[in-house]
């Protein structure tokens, strides 16, 4: 055992705690002093912002809004960027709430939206919450109306002129998940895009990410966000700069500081192996 | 009677039903089988998981009170068990007599419930840091393995990187869209023969999953 | 800012602090916040619940649904869990939700992570560019840590008696390996999404409740 | 073909033939007497020594049954009971204390069904009390914060999470081993992986975990069934091979074929 005088602070502190106090420091110090570096824009979020800019006028685009509040920090950015886009696209958007949180959420990123000539009924329509299942994606995807009868608004949906010839996933060209925690995409590749051939979008949460690169490779999803950053990226391809953007210094600085982290240990027993020999 | 509907058999019977009627419905269609699809899944999980959550949250507010009540617990323990019940009951009081949208029970949930989520979730990025700093060690070849992946993916993810050396973009890019591609379809196909195992030996029978 | 939200503002950042007290050691503040949350989940758990019951389930009885009422029978026998002769009866309504539950996981899985990997993974392309290295090397990949998981392959012996098999499930442990260590540093990036949410907070507190921001 | 749904026929079959196998690997092994020879995952060994580890330091094993419900990822929940179902046995044996602590209402019953058993099984159904398995709540984080506190309370010695998890997986795996505890955990998803693999001592991927039971159990019928799942990896393999053939020399005919 070394003496108390040799300790280093490291040591003194407890390595645990020491690390926890360098991750506060890195995160509240780029907090308060901001640089704004520049974000690269990956493949798999322009493939995305590519698909949604080139789908024809007029299609049907099915959103199922999946935002828990608890994770929803994550996928804000691109969830806002995401819905600026369609919304300025003239595309039919179909919008139903897989999550309980999803409404109050919803409400806070549509003030961002600019409307414009856009009429509710006509060329957007919100549906309520159902429970998200992979049950309840695979029976929407032959009858929507066998799990909605009416809107978010109570109004049947016989009587809504958008839904008028909208009832299965078949209708639709392009089927986006937005801010799930897990599994609503994969849901939506099993029931919607193997059995009616529905591309699907997804802005993701970045740790479910990796997991869905196969369905990318497969094409079976079109493209997706990544994130907070990829949240970031689509935020500067659409050119709306929002939480994504703001906190991109936070990102680099908290990465880099893990990044020491290994190194410093890497190091320390690279010392020990020495020493020991 | 009771013994027969004691034994192990029978509820699998139901467990054999409940599954020749999620593959009949995926591999042949029809009607039929697609409203018993929807019952099954839709209405019947649905409720009785709802009934579940009862007997579950009835079991919580039990052990809590029979701890509060007893002898030997500490005052401390005694005041945080009352205080479980004491808010459960009480917010679900609220919520049943005014309503989830109305202003007290909103303010609890946004004030409260959804910051403490998020507050005990993201614990996880001190862990992370700890957890790192411990595995990320290159202390044999395959740690080593560990540790470059690692790294790249690090360096991928910060934005500033790409300032610093744009070949960080394309190696964690790489890294996440081969090797993590690979592993995860080995992964994929792997989990599927299992799983089928599994099954097979549940619907045997073979498998303790449902007590005595 | 009214004083609910003050309020509101307040104690939210009070509850972060005496979470993050646990870093330290288990705390009296953590227990607190800990049986708060707690109690408040059960009860927010049980107002859902009675939310779905009284819109949903309740009314489609009265208006002739039926049928659910043998649901609803059958969830009410969870409840012989509290007597120790009528535990039994929990397997019947159970034994529905397993087999539903073996059923949708199967089905879910057997095109997205057999059909569609292995057809993905076949097909290789050998054009000379980036994109057909990659698909040779993730075919390899793939192949290799396919024989990590073969269990009825002695491992230490396998590499004298079969040296090609044991270098590719070496091989598969080292692509596994990659695999792990780049998963683990990609769920940074979300977690760190919220963890700025809730730093924010805490940061953004004192000049918010000043009026500064 | 026109009896099953178009696009679905392959994997009808490949479900066919792999339960075929799977039987085949039973029949094998029971009824011919030829019981393959496995290669026992270090993890399943480590629950042996973590038991063990409980008895002699006097302090509770943990064991969490994993968050959700039966009616979603069944075949993950079944494998979680069945390694449940050996742990509980091989403490109540050992005399080990033990805590089961689960954040799902359906899965509660069952655990609790699946312990008691194991107690009674082994002579003590006094080892069994409403404490031994414990459902904390309903709320993710809640259960997480939850079963930190439990943690600390109970001075866990060894902390065994084998199932499906969430986001809560990291930070209870940390907690443990804050306290020292000996960490044991598996998941099939790459999603978790990764978490599980940094926090735990031992664990099982991917098709690990569902085997587990098998592992465990060491019964020929169970041994058997892993040899039929090694026989459909090799199925798999040549599939994979031959196809790769096949495309690279510009046929895509099995590609169809997988297809249909």
């Amino acid at each position: 055992m070394e003496s108390d005088a040799k300790m280093s602070i490291i040591q003194k502190i407890g390595y645990r705690k020491m690390i926890y106090l360098l991750v506060l420091v890195a995160t509240i110090v780029p907090m308060i002093y901001t640089v704004g570096l520049p974000v690269v824009v990956s493949k798999q979020t322009s493939d995305l912002y590519e698909f949604i800019e080139k789908l024809p006028p007029n299609s049907n685009v099915a959103i199922a809004f999946a935002a828990y509040a608890g994770m929803y920090p994550d996928a804000q950015a691109a969830t806002r960027a995401g819905l600026v886009h369609l919304f300025r696209r003239p595309l039919n958007i179909v919008l139903w709430h897989n999550s309980p949180d999803g409404p109050m959420l919803l409400g806070g990123e549509l003030k961002y939206v600019k409307m414009g000539s856009r009429i509710y009924g006509k060329d957007h329509v919100i549906l309520p919450y159902v429970a998200a299942s992979e049950a309840t994606t695979s029976a929407m995807g032959t009858n929507i109306r066998g799990v909605f009868s009416v809107d978010s608004f109570g109004t049947p949906l016989d009587q809504i002129p958008l839904m008028k010839n909208i009832n299965k996933a078949t209708d639709f060209s392009l089927h986006i998940v937005m801010a799930a925690a897990g599994g609503n995409e994969e849901w939506a590749v099993r029931q919607w895009n193997i059995p009616h051939r529905v591309p699907i979008g997804a802005f993701t949460i970045s740790i479910v990410y990796p997991a869905l690169i196969p369905y990318w490779r497969t094409g079976a999803i079109v493209g997706m966000t990544n994130g907070v950053r990829g949240g970031a990226e689509y935020e500067s391809l659409v050119g709306a700069p929002g939480p994504g953007l703001r906190r991109t210094d936070i990102l680099s600085a908290v990465h880099l500081l893990y990044v020491g982290l290994i190194v410093v240990a890497n190091m320390e027993m690279l010392k020990k192996k020495r020493s020991e020999k | 009677m009771s013994n027969i509907l004691k034994s192990r058999e029978l509820p699998i019977v139901l467990i054999w039903i409940a599954v020749l009627i999620i593959f009949g419905d995926y591999f042949f269609g029809g009607t039929a089988l697609r409203t018993a699809f929807t019952v099954l899944t839709v209405d019947w999980a649905v409720i009785i998981t709802n009934i579940a959550i009862i007997v579950g949250a009835l079991a919580v507010l039990q052990r809590s009170l029979n701890i509060a009540r007893r002898e030997r617990t500490e005052k401390v323990e005694r005041f945080m068990q009352t205080w479980t019940v004491f808010l459960a009951v009480s917010i679900f009081v609220i919520g049943v007599t005014l309503g989830i949208r109305s202003s007290i029970y909103s303010w609890v949930y946004n004030y409260i419930l959804l910051p403490s989520w998020q507050t005990v979730y993201t614990l996880i990025i001190f862990f992370m840091a700890t957890a790192s700093y411990r595995a990320y060690r290159a202390n044999n070849s395959y740690a080593a393995v560990l540790l470059i992946s690692g790294l790249l993916v690090l360096m991928r993810n910060a934005p500033v990187s790409s300032s610093i050396w744009s070949g960080f973009q394309d190696l964690g890019s790489w890294v996440l869209d081969v090797v993590n591609l690979a592993g995860t379809r080995a992964i994929m196909i792997g989990a599927m023969i299992g799983a089928i195992s599994l099954l097979i030996k549940v619907l045997l029978a073979k498998e303790k999953i449902l007590g005595e | 800012m009214d004083y609910a939200t003050m309020l509101g503002e307040t104690v939210t950042v009070l509850f972060i602090v005496m979470c993050y007290t646990y870093l330290i050691r288990e705390t009296i503040a953590f227990r607190f916040v800990q049986a708060t949350y707690v109690g408040l989940g059960i009860g927010h758990g049980l107002v859902m619940v009675w939310g779905y019951l009284t819109t949903k389930t309740i009314p489609a009885i009265m208006a002739g649904n039926v049928l659910l009422i043998f649901p609803f029978a059958m969830g009410l026998l969870l409840f012989g869990r509290l007597k120790k002769q009528y535990m039994w009866v929990y397997r019947y309504p159970l034994a529905l939700l397993v087999g539903a539950g073996l059923g949708l996981q199967i089905m879910g899985m057997l095109k997205a992570s057999l059909i569609d990997q292995v057809v993905s993974t076949m097909s290789v392309s050998l054009a000379p560019t980036l994109a057909g290295f990659n698909s040779v090397i993730i075919l390899f990949f793939v192949i290799a840590s396919m024989t990590y998981f073969l269990f009825t392959v002695r491992g230490h012996e396998t590499s004298k008696v079969n040296p090609v098999l044991g270098n590719l499930m070496k091989a598969g442990q080292y692509v596994l390996m990659g695999a792990i260590g780049a998963g683990f540093a990609a769920s940074f990036l979300g977690r760190l999404a919220v963890f700025m949410d809730v730093m924010e907070r805490v940061v953004y507190f004192i000049p918010k409740l000043l009026g500064l921001m | 073909m026109s009896i099953v749904v178009s696009g679905r026929l392959s994997q009808l079959v490949f479900l066919v033939l792999y339960s075929f196998l799977v039987i085949y690997g039973i029949y094998r092994s029971v009824v011919q007497g030829k019981i393959p020879k496995v290669r026992q995952p270090a993890a399943i060994k480590a629950l042996e020594e973590a038991v063990g580890r409980c008895v002699e330091m006097g302090k509770p094993l943990l064991f969490q049954t994993g968050i959700g419900d039966v009616s979603t990822e069944g075949v993950t929940h079944m494998a979680m009971l069945s390694v449940l179902s050996y742990t509980s046995a091989l403490v109540a044996q050992k005399n080990a204390k033990f805590i089961c602590s689960t954040p799902s209402p359906t899965l509660f019953p069952l655990a609790e069904a699946i312990v008691r058993e194991a107690y009674v099984a082994a002579g003590k159904p006094d080892g069994f009390t409403s404490d031994t398995v414990r459902y904390l709540s309903n709320d993710q984080m809640a259960y997480c914060s939850a079963v930190m506190h439990l943690m600390n309370q109970e001075q866990v010695a060894a902390n065994v999470q084998i199932g499906f998890f969430q986001a809560e997986n990291l930070v209870t795996l940390e907690a443990a081993k804050d306290l020292g505890a000996i960490n044991i955990g598996g998941a099939y998803r790459m999603l978790r992986i990764p978490d599980m693999a940094i926090g735990c001592d031992f664990f099982l991927i991917g098709e690990e975990v569902f085997a587990a039971g098998a592992f465990c159990s060491q019964e020929p019928l169970q041994l058997g069934s892993l040899l039929g799942q090694d026989m459909s990896k090799w199925v798999a393999l040549a599939l994979i091979v031959v196809g790769t053939l096949f495309t690279a020399f510009g046929s895509d005919a099995i590609v169809k074929a997988l297809r249909l």
